[in-house]
């Protein structure tokens, strides 16, 4: 007899605490996934596409559900590490296959070899070049993310990776650069 | 001929770390010294088992973890650690006890969090806690003033109990710490306790011999020696004033507030101040750059929480002298204090929104 | 009056719930690696441990007890555990998106706290009536809170100190734990029972 | 409350937060004359000498240029010209070290004096007063005058705000150690400065003129006191002597008493500041028209015998000062531009003087021990002691800062406000464990703005991928709806009955049954074994061929990023390989040297694209196939460049660009060949037992000479790439890309022959490319005719496209 009452206790307590639990998530619906943008955010945009997938928002949304964080090769180290910040998890060492040394590059066209076969252009995901059919094309060298998507298409391959000089304004106080003779 | 490249600025103020510690350790002899004149060998002993420990264990764990050791090792830190410990403990308890706390001060709590600069907690009074907690019977047979003693005891009796337990008469600690007529001598502060749960008054308490006339007995002179020690340091800027005095300004306004309410269950602020390892405490300890707070407001909370926790384990919590336990509380908040201290940037929230 | 105050300052500090009972371990070690999400843990776990106790209370006194069937006190217990955790979940999710992706898989997780059921179950054993049951409730929580958060603050720095290899991450942090249990020994006898 | 004026009149200024005392070091030089200005035997004077954009140069190499002749113009107002500061010829424009910490060299020029120091036509204004504010403000810009207390902030823009200016501060504190710049201008000239002062008033008209200096400098406030006795409204305040008073805020603090707001100019407060030496330029230049082109250095430091001011011209390499001092050249020396605190340690004493350098330090082995010797301690462990904290003039907490710039946590270095760090090197200087606190926030400085640099460029590649993405679905969607609308055209053009349409009709059926014939005779000429590999083959092509382009553009991505890797691992094999090369043709290479190694590196070039195709990615048949070709041709060139290079004595440049232009040609047309071709299947690659066959079969072809050749040279590769299918399977990508190296070169040669030596090509392609040989021949200097060469390969390269598709054509109608 007492099992029975307490069956019928538990049910009842049960229902009641269901009911508030379906008045509660009705009024605090939530829509929308942030967490995609906000990784896509934190991605380079080179849309180099060496991650395996065609561009930076296709990663995001697939490491947004579960897709290994370490792929992405511009990004490199502290790339990696924002996103095991975002997403709480451990940061793991860059993946080993998409090794690449990541100094910043620019492409750059060899002038005279450029035959205008516009093949770059179509290749190119952020149209960092100028140039139509039989024309000389050339690199927007401010535009350019150095994904070096286009130097493969290219058949008299006139294009070169060129890494960015360093200047006066983004020299990294790295002390050790400087061209002198220590003494020691 | 070649140039060799330096970053700016290129000279250099003289002070170094290593000197600033080996200053702090010679603002401890006064203290010391009043130890040795009222309690014998017995502390001295400890400070040289404690640094001798110490300069072993720092030795072995650079070793280990290979870093340069000759710089490291002599900086100072470690041996102002124990010299600390040293001083703190009691002066018949057993050799093994300041090795231990030495050594856990060390290894654990200093090089395990990756050497100076590092350690959260303050090594000496976390080894002291822990010594207290694990070893209650050692850390409580404190020996009573030479004077009070029924036979006075050399250097060679007190070597012979720290490493045998007993002296060359055959004598064990318990025995040298009875009074004439028959009962144990405890600390001021201790004798304090057990009579306040007795239900004596505090002047009642104060008669016992323990306690003695004011700067009488020597416990006070041992406090007058670090706050000698202390004045000295804050003089050489080596320590920051702010945590001294609001420590010891906070403990002044809890105990005489307690005073006014109820004179019969709580001991002068005087009293608060010149016994236990108070001055030890505010100058020595608390001052600890690594494991305090950094700001200067951030520093004076540090002081008053001190002053506070002191006052409140000693009036109702179950140890007698609750410095170490403060220190370490207190050790604990530091990096939340830090979080909420932080100085305001010229040329920031100056209300004008830029 | 001044007993619920001592019951109060007991919890929180004599015998803290993380320090001396050692109960609610987990989320202590899982949540303070950042202050922000220990503040957020520590908002949310005050508000489900105070609500759960008085719930309990509620349940067992008024529902369990006149029926005889004390046997179930558990059972019914983590029932009402879980639905106010469920709760919680969904205003945090609510309120701030970024509390809740920071606190990420430990919100839900709050309704395994041993420290949550802890109180609920302590409250039965030490016959607290309802008022002593919520402030005992609150004062868990305070107590967890507090050292949560001061610990988070510790992480922060000990996250650059040059740790041996081996002890990098949670191992340094548990050793940390160790030694504030160590300095929050000074409490006991604080307050006489 | 009692006005700033009253309070700085009863000579009472409110303190800013921490300082440090070092030791001043100013009487090695603040007893001597400045001594004159020298003319060394070269100038290189840096373009851009200041805070802004570079002028652009307006003279030539080997002009000759008189003193103050204005060398770069301005355009924008953010940038300042420069002058030659003494007459000359400029003997180069090139980029040379600047002074600057990194030792980084940007564009100079070198100007050689002629000693005459003949100055160039100036007119002396007497007084000022009478000129407008534009024309004072437009001299004062063409003088070329910058901030020269260190930062370099062009005046003319800091001199012409519109804002109500209450207090115009000049500068004279100088609290640096050793420096005595200031000092000496002050005792020396006092009455030129206070002329540029009475400028600034006349231009900015502020309410009152305060000269902050410090109270270590008796002699230059006694002649100031001299000077401004008639003056009413300008105040000299003597303010105590603490480092780093001397800064823009800290001066503004202890004058005014108020703070200038994080991020913000001080003249939004309504305050300017001018440095003493500024108000002496721009004197001169109202005045007597002298444009900025000499300033006073201190120069000094206990390993000078003689420390004194000098005058330097603009310029003058620092090592021509130090030795105008006698800087006996111990073994170890370490030369700094600017002073102790806050100067930077030169690389060589070649560095130029320029407009902010106040200070050239040479200290001895006391003063600035070398970071290397023994007595130097080292760093150790930050024990946050907080003597940083209390120096900090700025209020920051510099132990916090160094705890987070060494864990690169930027976001809490922003909360800790970094950038509002003045990197005076006050903490530096008072922390006992010796960390060089300011380097550390230099770097975290440094990829701060790196990384914001980033941050902007990576949104604006998000941008553009995005608004290229819509405009390919936009255009995919349009030429859907083309299609589509051509399509029910043509219907119903087709069954309107008339005569047209029933021709088009019929076309097509002829079309349909060639198609269905050509695929049974193709079906019954290959043997079973080829069948089942190279059906296998087509099998995966075909399933390849419809996956989508995103799909193949990713797979590109990856075997790119691999064949990188490999292309690393053979680059010494290719080393190897082309000197194999070399040393196998040596009787020939002596000949044409220029032309083997041109041919060498376009090889590379080519191989390293080909090594870069060559991966074993199933999408990329179609692509290895066709390298497969380009190596054919390849490998024949070398050779055949022999047989030409001896007989064609005079390799001259055209004769290179021929070959450049040819070998695209010859590519284009084979890789458009091999595309098209039905034998796409043929992918199997070369292998060393192949090699061997095919070089007699080189041979054989090489005296066949018609255009067609290229067309049945890329069959028999087809032909012979089937024959040996067996051996595609085991060979493994590493020693593959080797052969392929070879076979590419192999190839490459060959192509290229082809056009050279077949000048009575017959049909209409290769006339053209005779024609443009011919013409190249006749204008062998003219550019024009490789411009035309160029136009002429685009078209050969059309025809060729054109030649492939109906080649392709007659494959299937066999």
């Amino acid at each position: 007899m007492s099992t029975i009452i307490a069956i019928l206790v538990l049910g009842i307590l049960a229902a009641l605490f269901g009911a508030l639990l379906g008045f509660a998530s009705v009024r605090f619906k939530v829509q929308g996934d942030p967490l995609a943008e906000q990784l896509d955010a934190l991605l380079p945009q080179t849309q180099c596409g060496q991650c395996g997938y065609p561009g930076c928002k296709p990663y995001a949304e697939a490491v947004a559900n579960g897709e290994a964080i370490n792929k992405c090769a511009p990004g490199g180290e502290d790339t990696i590490k924002k996103i095991a910040e975002l997403m709480g998890v451990e940061v793991q060492p860059l993946d080993e296959n998409h090794e690449a040394d990541n100094s910043p590059k620019v492409a750059f066209i060899i002038e005279e070899d450029c035959i205008g076969c516009t093949k770059c252009i179509q290749a190119c995901p952020v149209d960092a070049i100028i140039g139509t059919t039989k024309q000389m094309h050339t690199i927007i060298t401010d535009e350019c993310t150095g994904c070096d998507l286009c130097v493969a298409p290219c058949p008299v391959d006139c294009i070169e990776m060129i890494s960015v000089a360093t200047t006066t304004q983004n020299w990294q106080w790295d002390l050790d650069s400087i061209p002198v003779v220590k003494i020691d | 001929m070649a140039f060799w490249i330096a970053s700016s600025p290129h000279n250099h103020q003289q002070n170094e770390t290593s000197s600033l510690m080996r200053l702090v350790i010679y603002a401890t002899i006064p203290g010391i010294f009043a130890q040795w004149y009222f309690f014998g060998w017995g502390n001295l002993i400890h400070i040289f088992l404690a640094v001798a420990a110490a300069i072993i264990a720092e030795f072995t764990v650079l070793s280990l973890r290979n870093k340069k050791i000759k710089p490291q090792l002599f900086d100072g830190s470690a041996i102002l650690t124990a010299v600390l410990l040293g001083i703190s403990l009691p002066a018949l308890a057993p050799w093994w006890i300041s090795v231990i706390g030495s050594v856990f001060a060390i290894a654990l709590v200093k090089q395990l969090y990756g050497g100076l600069g590092h350690n959260p907690f303050n090594p000496a009074m976390a080894a002291y806690v822990m010594l207290l907690i694990s070893f209650p019977l050692q850390m409580t047979q404190w020996q009573p003033p030479l004077s009070l003693l029924a036979m006075d005891i050399q250097l060679t009796d007190t070597l012979a109990v720290i490493f045998s337990g007993y002296t060359p008469q055959g004598y064990s600690v318990e025995q040298i710490r009875t009074h004439i007529d028959g009962f144990t001598m405890a600390t001021p502060l201790d004798t304090l306790k057990t009579n306040m749960t007795l239900g004596l008054t505090v002047v009642e308490s104060m008669q016992a011999p323990t306690i003695g006339k004011h700067f009488g007995l020597g416990w006070e002179w041992i406090n007058a020696g670090f706050l000698l020690g202390g004045l000295f340091l804050l003089s050489k800027k080596a320590i920051p004033w702010s945590t001294p005095v609001s420590f010891l300004l906070s403990l002044f306004v809890c105990s005489f507030i307690a005073f006014m309410i109820s004179p019969d269950s709580n001991a002068s602020t005087m009293f608060h101040w010149f016994t236990g390892a108070t001055m030890l405490g505010a100058f020595f300890i608390l001052t600890d750059p690594v494991s305090g707070a950094t700001s200067v407001k951030g520093r004076l909370i540090f002081g008053a929480l001190a002053g506070l926790l002191v006052f409140l384990i000693r009036k109702f919590g179950g140890y007698p002298d609750a410095v170490a336990f403060a220190v370490l509380l207190c050790n604990m908040a530091a990096p939340l204090i830090d979080q909420y201290t932080r100085p305001r940037t010229y040329g920031h929230d100056l209300g004008v929104k830029k | 009056m001044t007993d619920y105050l001592l019951l109060l300052v007991g919890t929180v500090l004599v015998n803290n719930f993380v320090l001396v009972k050692f109960l609610g371990l987990c989320p202590f070690m899982g949540v303070s690696s950042r202050t922000e999400t220990a503040i957020g843990m520590s908002f949310a776990t005050t508000f489900v441990m105070t609500l759960a106790s008085l719930l309990s209370y509620i349940v067992n006194s008024y529902i369990l007890a006149p029926l005889g069937l004390e046997y179930l006190t558990t059972m019914t217990f983590i029932l009402v555990i879980a639905v106010v955790v469920q709760f919680t979940e969904m205003v945090v999710h609510k309120t701030s998106a970024n509390l809740y992706r920071l606190l990420g898989i430990f919100l839900p997780l709050i309704t395994t706290n041993c420290a949550v059921l802890g109180v609920a179950l302590l409250n039965l054993y030490e016959q607290h009536n309802f008022f002593e049951s919520i402030i005992y409730g609150f004062g868990a929580a305070v107590g967890f809170s507090l050292v949560l958060i001061m610990f988070s603050a510790m992480r922060e720095k000990l996250a650059n100190a040059d740790v041996p290899a081996p002890f990098k991450g949670s191992a340094i942090a548990m050793i940390t734990a160790g030694l504030m249990s160590l300095a929050f020994m000074g409490f006991t006898g604080l307050v006489k029972f | 409350m009692e006005s700033v004026i009253e309070r700085i009149k009863r000579g009472s200024f409110s303190q800013f937060h921490g300082g440090i005392h070092p030791p001043e070091q100013k009487f090695l030089t603040c007893s001597k004359p400045i001594a004159s200005a020298q003319i060394p035997e070269q100038l290189i004077i840096p373009i851009r000498q200041h805070i802004g954009q570079a002028g652009n140069v307006i003279v030539k190499v080997g002009d000759k240029v008189l003193k103050g002749q204005i060398l770069s113009d301005c355009d924008s107002p953010m940038s300042v010209p420069i002058h030659a500061p003494t007459s000359g010829t400029i003997t180069a424009i090139k980029s040379m070290a600047i002074p600057h910490p990194s030792g980084l060299s940007e564009a100079c020029i070198i100007l050689t004096p002629d000693d005459e120091d003949t100055w160039k036509q100036r007119h002396i204004c007497p007084d000022f007063h009478l000129l407008s504010k534009t024309q004072i403000l437009e001299k004062i810009a063409n003088a070329g005058i910058s901030g020269m207390g260190g930062a370099g902030f062009p005046t003319q823009v800091k001199v012409s705000t519109l804002t109500k200016i209450n207090y115009l501060i000049i500068n004279a504190a100088e609290c640096e150690p050793y420096i005595t710049a200031d000092d000496l201008l002050l005792q020396e000239h006092s009455p030129t400065i206070l002329d540029g002062i009475k400028i600034l008033d006349h231009l900015l008209t502020p309410k009152n003129i305060l000269i902050g200096i410090e109270e270590n400098k008796a002699k230059a406030i006694a002649a100031l006191k001299k000077a401004t006795a008639d003056i009413d409204h300008i105040d000299i305040c003597v303010i105590p002597t603490k480092y780093p008073s001397g800064g823009e805020k800290q001066l503004i603090q202890i004058l005014t008493g108020q703070e200038v707001p994080s991020g913000v100019l001080p003249s939004s407060l309504g305050i300017v500041m001018q440095n003493v030496a500024t108000c002496f330029a721009i004197a001169d230049a109202v005045i007597n028209d002298t444009p900025l082109i000499k300033r006073v250095v201190t120069v000094s430091g206990q390993a000078l015998e003689k420390p004194q001011n000098i005058w330097a011209l603009i310029g003058t390499p620092v090592g021509f000062l130090t030795s105008q001092c006698g800087y006996n050249n111990s073994q170890n020396r370490h030369l700094i531009m600017g002073g102790p605190m806050m100067g930077f340690s030169l690389p060589h004493d070649q560095i130029p003087v320029i407009k902010t350098t106040n200070c050239i330090l040479a200290p001895s082995e006391i003063e600035i021990a070398s970071p290397f010797s023994s007595t130097s301690s080292k760093e150790v462990e930050c024990i946050r002691c907080g003597q940083c904290a209390d120096v900090c003039p700025a209020q920051l907490l510099p132990q916090e800062l160094q705890w987070s710039a060494k864990a690169k946590d930027q976001a809490q270095l922003e909360k800790l406000n970094l950038f509002d760090c003045i990197e005076c090197g006050a903490c530096a200087y008072v922390c006992p464990s010796q960390i060089p606190l300011v380097h550390y926030y230099r770097v975290a400085k440094a990829e701060i703005r790196q990384q914001k640099l980033l941050d902007i460029k990576a949104e604006k590649a998000k941008v553009r991928f995005e608004a290229r993405k819509q405009r390919l679905e936009r255009e995919k969607v349009a030429r859907v709806e083309k299609h589509k609308k051509a399509a029910e055209a043509r219907k119903a053009r087709m069954n309107t009955g008339t005569s047209a349409a029933k021709s088009e009709k019929s076309a097509v059926a002829d079309a349909l049954a060639r198609v269905k014939a050509k695929k049974a005779q193709a079906s019954i000429k290959q043997n079973t074994a080829e069948i089942s590999i190279t059906s296998t083959l087509e099998m995966t092509a075909e399933s390849v061929a419809p996956a989508d382009d995103s799909k193949s553009q990713v797979a590109n991505a990856i075997a790119r990023a691999k064949a990188k890797k490999i292309v690393q691992k053979n680059q010494a094999q290719i080393e190897s390989l082309d000197t194999l090369q070399n040393n196998e043709s040596p009787s020939s290479s002596q000949a044409a040297p220029v032309v083997i190694d041109k041919k060498a590196k376009l090889d590379l070039a080519i191989t390293k694209k080909t090594a870069n195709e060559n991966t074993p990615q199933a999408e990329t048949i179609s692509d290895s196939a066709n390298a497969q070709v380009d190596a054919t041709t390849k490998v024949v060139s070398p050779e055949v460049v022999n047989l030409a290079s001896v007989s064609d004595e005079k390799a001259t440049q055209a004769l290179n660009k021929k070959a450049k232009v040819a070998a695209a040609i010859a590519k284009a047309k084979a890789k458009a060949k091999t595309k098209t071709t039905a034998s796409l299947a043929a992918e199997t690659a070369f292998d060393s037992s192949q090699l061997s066959t095919t070089s007699p079969n080189i041979d054989v072809m090489q005296d066949s000479n018609t255009a067609a050749q290229v067309k049945n040279v890329a069959e028999a590769i087809a032909k012979k790439t089937p024959s040996g299918p067996q051996m595609v399977s085991n060979i493994d990508t590493a020693d593959r890309d080797q052969k392929t190296k070879i076979a590419a070169a192999a190839e490459k040669a060959k192509a290229k022959e082809l056009p050279l030596k077949s000048q009575q090509i017959s049909n209409s392609t290769s006339s053209s490319i005779k024609s443009e040989q011919d013409s190249m021949r006749a204008t062998q200097a003219d550019i024009a005719a490789i411009k035309k060469a160029h136009v002429a390969a685009v078209v050969a390269k059309a025809k060729a496209k054109k030649l492939a598709a109906s080649s392709n054509k007659l494959t299937t109608s066999e």
